[in-house]
């Protein structure tokens, strides 16, 4: 860190200098291992070349459903969790109705011998705890002629919908608990499926305990024995469809939420003080951040409204401190006369928008990438500032991290898009390395040289002005939302007004330079690049995989730096094939849009939620673009 | 150790000769200079209104954030950084009209800070509209040509109901009286409020009158919360004191020294 | 109103039928609600005992003919608490309620409803009320005793159950 | 002349069973029986929370708005169209933190609305974080792990200070009670508030002892503002009951009748 | 109005027949001369052809300064309406120092015979009262050689800034006022100006009396001695330039400003109630509804925050009343949640926002083009509304009449932008013909035929639902921020939100065809076409007529149907040229780089207030363009 330059001052807030002070844990990889972190289904850093190492053979995608009380959501995380001390890694996303709870839910799990990020199209292996609702799911669990069905014997009268050519096995996990003496037929299932990925009893043992940590050990040994019963089941039943193959895993794997590594990034990378109001769903990420921010001296405030968090998080990060806060679409949108603010003020401040179906209200539980318009231009006036996106559950933990120090470095607001599917979907995944940003503000001119006055809004080469925290003697200033001359005394001229928006304009254009801006795969010929951005990537990438598979090899790039778009940079990707895809989950086409504003020539898809953008509608778009 | 003329910081107000502001700007540089409160250490938080614009005036750290949220910016400031000074000034419309929620909530959350509202019945900034504390038959806005006809906003008996464990009022003519509550103010523990009537010649030139009007109605020794409703519930809104303190607990706790911690492990499988 | 409720017939009557369409009503409410919340099992039981309530509710109406009952508003009937003694309380029930729980509630508000009547019997002068308050009562207590002797059979049929929630509520908004 | 349960839409509440909501579904469709409401002319305006979802299970017009903003649709509706029956309705997250402003100056501007807030001391919708009315020490929420450590919000007391003219608490274990308490705000002339004790039995199981511990408090000639407080400040907040009742002038005085009008010849040179 | 459907329910909403009852007052003109008024700088309707009808000659840009109390407002006041009864038509602006009162101030008067609705590039005559400050209005106040300065002999120090080229004249304004016991030699100067316009002293003091209303009869009479005093000095010490031509108009003018014509466009196109928060420059558009609505049997509520008055308007819209709310930027972004229930409930909500300089508080006094973002895009989810610009002050009335209209049947949000210079800016213009809008609810479908249950977001050919309001019988429903299905109930459904997005994005398609979309004027043989939108438009109207003068032919276009964007008419309006260079006052050209994600192939030039955008500079431009 750049010296304080003032003696004194500096005793009584010495976590200026934020030094984390946090150990890296398990797992700890060097820097440069970060990116093969990141994009979890491909080799190298950056943009790489070669072909998608990713085989579809090999994954598997099981889905259980129920409602009521039979616990698949539960069952869903168990089994991740089981699975993956076998070896698997794994993605797992949950669906719920209504309901605030009882509902009816779904648990859908994928399974591959290395890292997934994204879901498939279909669903191979189908578990039934209870028809009734099923076709609530319509839209997300897509049943292929080959997906392999097993519905519990109680499970009710099979819906007209389920396509005849299916399997379907019929067991009874019901009565195989109820003899046992429990009525928890989804730990039969469990037991079942457990045993056909190869499971030991232990494992799934382990599984259960770690969920029913608060139940009496009678109620833990009861469901010990229902689950070996349904590992005995898979004996003498298997499902008929080939179980997969786990892989070796050697490093050290975690299970997360991408919400959960969106916050753990934050702190990694010196976020002390959160202001908290909870929305749906970004809730976790401030839930995570309250039971862990204690432990690193840092500060969580539960707000009265998001007016209230964002300009406590601006307090805080005019006060020096790295601040942040977590919302969702409705609250972004109350935020944004504020984020305006940090902008003028040049204060650092983390935003997290972790975006559902809209607009209004919309769809709350479930994800979309409809934020993106008023991410990036929803604020008043000339304001620039920076957006982000995370490019797969674990990138939110590199994302938030970047966004911190592009925050505190550049004085700015960073906004970070995340979705439901990102910030939701539980992922076996590697430890991540150790969290390679860290917040600095840029305090090299401080205080000023002794006759001099402090100029809080100097503007400097590199646009970046000198900026002082309360505690610092003789830097002291007003800062300030109303336009201002260099030395912060408000100011109408036209002459302070250009000079500051410029500065502002002019401080970000640094971030074009790093290569942190997008993520890519390239391949050997590819004439077409898919675009996309936050939850699409991985889904782009599979669609890559497929292709390559079909015999069309494309390029893709995610890209992390969505303001200010490194333009230069998107060129030169987008010049190396003759044509570009965009693809996005929202009905407008909104970042297709944009990027035609700097006068990208692309073809897009774009379709809303709640329903997932599929590998294989992206592959059909290609495939048409490249036939036509 | 500073005199009080020493805590301004040379920028010249934009007020109107005469504009109460004037006397609340006199009052804190008494304060300050009472308090010998060093110039880095403290800052001043503001809205947006003829008195949100106080910060700059004071030779001290400053922040002038948008309309209504003072508070909040007060609040993130202070529980991040607590060995700072923190002041939230602002004035009734930025306050108790857009303000209002966070007014509420300051009181109840009891975080270390002085809020103090120049309260000048109206909306001077954006040129005389009644604000929440305007008389109901005042008809002198265009906005409300008939008066707001409504309850005027009583602020110390809200800041009671709401959970306050200070609460005062001063009247800007009156600048050494307000000094010294804002003084014991920054030294009480938790949230402390202090309406201060502060004329606006300007839009209200009938405060002038306030110079007579004003009298002393000192409850320094008021702790019970129901003897302070009963005086707030029944007085004039022109009884300049201290009408409650009852410290409670501050928020936060005490912090615990943040060390060499381990997040990562529970995610370990 | 109380005194009213022992003397007059028509109010007598109009408390007769608002407790068994209260209950009635509540009941079918609860089952509704069980069934959007997948416990259909438990749905269908109180949907039954529902059912009872409203056959209830009829035949009290039958002996209405002829009465012009006066027009009560919801509070003032002179129930002896709050609510009419035939319904459970809004916090007896949750969404893990299992069929023993509902029939014990069950059973008492139907004791409830028995001893309003029992109580209503012993107050009147009026014969008339007398012979419906013991019939209603008696009406109430053969409730009682086929909630009991099912209560019985559940208890009996069932094996002991862990109650784990593996529903964590969800988050809608 | 329509039944209670004709009041009811038809569309099946979300609520989990048990939830204290269903009792003042129950209650408002008695009210709405015994003030013989015809349907068209009712509305029900709410925020967003499990409380929000109301509206849409009454028989009659609807307006589920976003979070917090329940009141200034109300009042915009009812000013707009003074003949209609407009009642607010919502939970303490959604009226007393980020609607909490709109429930002040609701209770100043006295327009002629009902608002009826269903208070389970939670976030219910949102999984459980604390409110502004969860005691200080409930510890449930991981966003509040140890507790909010914060005073309550006293809507009751609040709303007095606030200048709100009628003030009651009722429970929703006590629909009939209730409903009452609804009939008589409807008639109140002017802002009525009822706050309702409501069970979220999900994440608050410990409010069903509310059964025993709600008792009966009734103030119903208490038109003295300074009584009232003395009460309200000294309660443990389960006594239900008529705390206040004291019409003033409602806003806006009624009407005059729109005619041709000449809003140009201001204008001519 | 298409019928109700419903007896009885109607009796008691009667007004929802949205007879507005208003009489039209002076100067009633038909339907189809709306446009040339609208318009004032031209000819014909639309986009016509022909030679640009102003002549730069004909005009006079007159300033006033002075400080402390000196009156120069006042004057400048006084001297439009004199000048405007002896024929002129004319265009004010006022200018302030950060002073609340009594600060340096400057009155900026442009007088033609022809309406004028935009400024002129240097100030041919300056009236300085005093000069200090006077460097203040350095942006604003820009000298040439050719001006001529009059210079009271109290004014204080000539600053060195002023050039010597310029004939300065000094005259004892002060002086002369005091001799007849006066301390105003704003009246004097007044009188001296007047006299030099053609004035009589009848009409001088018609203005005084004006201006001066609730002053004693001994004040009125001393400024009437004063100002004949000024008068009598203009005899003997005329200004060394010659005195402009006044017009011979023959329908009957008006004295408005921007903000006034928009207030009253909303009421005579039925606007009936108003929610309020004040908010610089948006207030006096407030505060003239609050007088002048009561009227018309509707209502105006000052409301705590913006964020109520924004909920209050959709609270009335719901209820069948047109309602609006007026504010600028920051009130804007906070409004920006609700503004999206509007969109996804339905509910017709008008949405003025005067622009002021930005981000954040910005320089809230002076006017800027930097909410076109926000207005726009400032949505989350996908929410497709409308967005107009008016294009000239007069043009505030017919926007916000069109802007109510469309609220009402598209059961929409219409955000309206305007600036602080249309806004704020005095114009003298033709009296404007009746309001040819009227807003009203498609109530076609109401009530539902007897036995079908009332689907409120029934997904229509026009993709307009039929639209309930309480007191309709049998229409009961719950209007819902909430995805929904037809029927208004809550839906999480891929199948209701995909129908509901296109049906709210497609509704607004019938806009595309109106004729309202534009303002243009065309010249034979253009190869360029200039486009702008809000207050450049006037400016490029000037611009053209300079480049005309200048042998440079050109097109101009003004857009006030932002969005939708009728891009097709567009694309044909750019097709008739070979360039086209879009203007605005911005820093970051936001309407350029919105057009340009249509494909559109655009030069651009905007740069930031509070400096005006002149007709000198985009004549530049277009000259480089042409050039090269
Ligand atoms: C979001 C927003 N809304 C409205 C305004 C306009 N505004 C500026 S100051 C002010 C009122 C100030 O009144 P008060 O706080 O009483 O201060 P005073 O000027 O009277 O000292 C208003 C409404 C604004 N700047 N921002
Ligand atoms: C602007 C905004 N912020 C946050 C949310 C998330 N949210 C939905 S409901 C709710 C709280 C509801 O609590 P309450 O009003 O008490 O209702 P309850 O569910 O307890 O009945 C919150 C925070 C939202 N929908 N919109
Ligand atoms: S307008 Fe009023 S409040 Fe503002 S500076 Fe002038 S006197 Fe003070
Ligand atoms: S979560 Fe609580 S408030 Fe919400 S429906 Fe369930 S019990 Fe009611
Ligand atoms: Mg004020
Ligand atoms: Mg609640």
């Amino acid at each position: 860190m750049a010296s304080c330059g003032s003696g004194g001052g500096i005793k009584f807030y010495e976590f200026l200098q934020f030094v984390p002070g946090l150990s890296q844990g398990n797992g700890v990889a060097a820097d440069n291992c970060y990116s093969a972190w990141i994009s979890p289904v491909r080799g190298k850093a950056a943009v790489t070349t070669g072909p998608n190492s990713r085989h579809l053979q090999d994954d598997i995608t099981i889905a259980f459903t129920g409602s009521g009380g039979s616990g698949v959501i539960a069952v869903g995380e168990m089994l991740l969790r089981a699975a993956a001390r076998v070896g698997f890694y794994g993605l797992l996303r949950k669906s719920y109705g209504p309901q605030i709870r009882g509902g009816e839910s779904a648990a859908i799990l994928r399974l591959a011998p290395q890292p997934v990020a994204g879901f498939a199209d279909g669903i191979d292996l189908l578990v039934v705890l209870d028809w009734s609702h099923f076709s609530r799911f319509g839209d997300e669990l897509i049943l292929g002629t080959d997906t392999c069905i097993i519905e519990d014997a109680a499970a009710g009268v099979r819906p007209l919908t389920v396509p005849a050519a299916v399997s379907i096995l019929t067991l009874d996990f019901t009565g195989l608990a109820g003899t046992l003496g429990s009525a928890h037929n989804n730990i039969a299932a469990l037991g079942y499926c457990g045993a056909w990925l190869g499971c030991s009893a232990e494992q799934l043992v382990a599984s259960l305990n770690h969920r029913l940590q608060r139940q009496d050990s009678a109620t833990l040994k009861l469901a010990a024995q229902v689950a070996q019963a349904g590992m005995g089941l898979a004996a003498e039943h298997p499902p008929p469809l080939a179980a997969p193959q786990p892989g070796r895993p050697e490093a050290t794997r975690w299970l997360a939420t991408g919400n959960q590594l969106a916050a753990l990034g934050a702190l990694e990378a010196g976020i002390r003080f959160v202001a908290a109001y909870p929305i749906t769903p970004a809730s976790d990420v401030l839930e995570w951040l309250a039971t862990h921010i204690d432990k690193t001296g840092g500060r969580l405030v539960q707000a009265e409204d998001e007016l209230a968090a964002v300009n406590m998080a601006i307090g805080a990060g005019y006060g020096g401190v790295p601040a942040m806060t977590a919302t969702s679409g409705p609250g972004l949108a109350l935020m944004a006369e504020a984020m305006g603010l940090a902008v003028a003020s040049e204060t650092p401040l983390v935003v997290l928008n972790v975006m559902r179906g809209g607009p209004s209200t919309g769809i709350p539980t479930k994800s979309e990438q409809g934020d993106f318009n008023l991410a990036v231009y929803g604020l008043h006036g000339d304001a620039p500032h920076v957006v982000l996106s995370a490019l797969s559950p674990a990138d939110c933990h590199f994302t938030l991290g970047w966004a911190t120090a592009i925050a505190s470095h550049y004085q700015t607001l960073a906004v970070v898009l995340s979705d439901q599917l990102l910030g939701q979907s539980m992922q076996v995944l590697p430890a991540p390395p150790a969290m390679p940003f860290q917040a600095r503000l840029d305090r090299a001119a401080l205080p000023p040289v002794d006759g001099e006055h402090y100029l809080r809004y100097l503007d400097t080469g590199s646009g970046i002005s000198p900026m002082a925290v309360p505690g610092d003697p003789g830097a002291m200033y007003t800062a300030d939302g109303l336009e201002h001359s260099i030395g912060a005394t408000p100011s109408a001229g036209a002459g302070d007004h250009q000079q500051q928006l410029s500065k502002r304009q002019r401080k970000l254009m640094g971030l074009m330079q790093s290569e942190h801006w997008a993520e890519g795969v390239e391949q050997p010929e590819a004439r077409l690049l898919i675009l996309g951005w936050g939850s699409c990537y991985p889904v782009a990438l599979e669609a890559q995989s497929c292709l390559e598979a079909a015999g069309v090899p494309v390029n893709v790039l995610g890209v992390r730096l969505l303001a200010p778009l490194p333009w230069e940079a998107l060129q030169a990707q987008c010049a190396k094939v003759s044509q570009v895809l965009v693809i996005e989950q929202n009905h407008q086409g909104q970042f297709a849009r944009y990027l035609r504003g700097f006068g990208l020539q692309c073809h897009a898809y774009h379709r809303p939620g709640p329903r997932l953008l599929t590998a294989l509608e992206i592959q059909q778009q290609v495939e048409a673009l490249v036939d036509a | 150790m500073l005199k009080a003329k020493e805590y301004k910081s040379g920028i010249k107000p934009i007020w109107c000769p005469g504009c109460g502001h004037f006397g609340v700007l006199n009052a804190i540089t008494k304060a300050f200079a009472a308090l010998e409160q060093a110039p880095e250490n403290a800052v001043l938080v503001s809205g947006i209104g003829c008195s949100s614009r106080l910060p700059a005036y004071v030779n001290s750290y400053g922040f002038h954030g948008v309309h209504g949220r003072a508070l909040p910016v007060a609040t993130g400031l202070k529980v991040a950084r607590p060995e700072l000074n923190v002041i939230a000034v602002g004035g009734d419309g930025d306050g108790f009209s857009i303000g209002g929620n966070h007014f509420l909530h300051a009181c109840r959350r009891n975080v270390d800070l002085v809020y103090l509202v120049m309260d000048n019945e109206v909306y001077g900034m954006t040129k005389g509209q009644a604000s929440p504390t305007t008389p109901a038959h005042w008809d002198h806005s265009k906005l409300t040509p008939h008066g707001p006809q409504l309850r005027p906003f009583q602020p110390c008996a809200l800041a009671l109901a709401a959970g306050a464990s200070f609460i005062a009022r001063g009247y800007a003519g009156d600048p050494n009286g307000l000094a010294q509550m804002i003084f014991e103010a920054v030294r009480h523990p938790g949230f402390a409020f202090i309406q201060v009537l502060s004329q606006c010649v300007t839009f209200c030139p009938e405060q002038a009158r306030w110079k007579q009007q004003v009298h002393e109605e000192d409850h320094n020794d008021c702790c019970d919360p129901v003897a302070a409703a009963r005086f707030l519930h029944g007085e004039d809104g022109l009884a300049k004191g201290n009408f409650y303190r009852n410290p409670r607990p501050v928020w936060p706790p005490s912090a615990q020294a943040g060390g060499a911690v381990d997040l990562r492990s529970e995610f370990a499988l | 109103m109380s005194e009213a409720l022992y003397q007059d017939e028509a109010v007598f009557l109009a408390h007769s039928v608002a407790l068994e369409q209260e209950a009635t009503e509540r009941l079918y409410e609860l089952a509704d609600t069980l069934e959007i919340h997948n416990n259909r099992s438990l749905s269908s039981l109180l949907r039954e005992l529902a059912a009872y309530s409203e056959q209830h509710a009829r035949q009290v109406a039958g002996l209405c003919q002829g009465h012009s009952l006066p027009g009560l508003r919801a509070w003032e009937y002179a129930w002896p608490q709050d609510e009419s003694p035939e319904v459970f309380h809004y916090s007896q029930v949750h969404y893990l309620l299992q069929a023993e729980q509902a029939l014990q509630v069950a059973l008492e508000v139907e004791q409830n409803a028995a001893a309003f009547y029992r109580d209503v019997a012993a107050r009147t002068h009026n014969p008339q009320i007398q012979r419906w308050a013991l019939q209603f009562a008696g009406e109430e207590e053969e409730h009682v005793r086929k909630l009991q002797a099912r209560l019985l059979q559940v208890n009996a049929g069932q094996s002991p159950r862990d109650h784990t929630d593996f529903d964590p509520p969800q988050i809608p908004e």
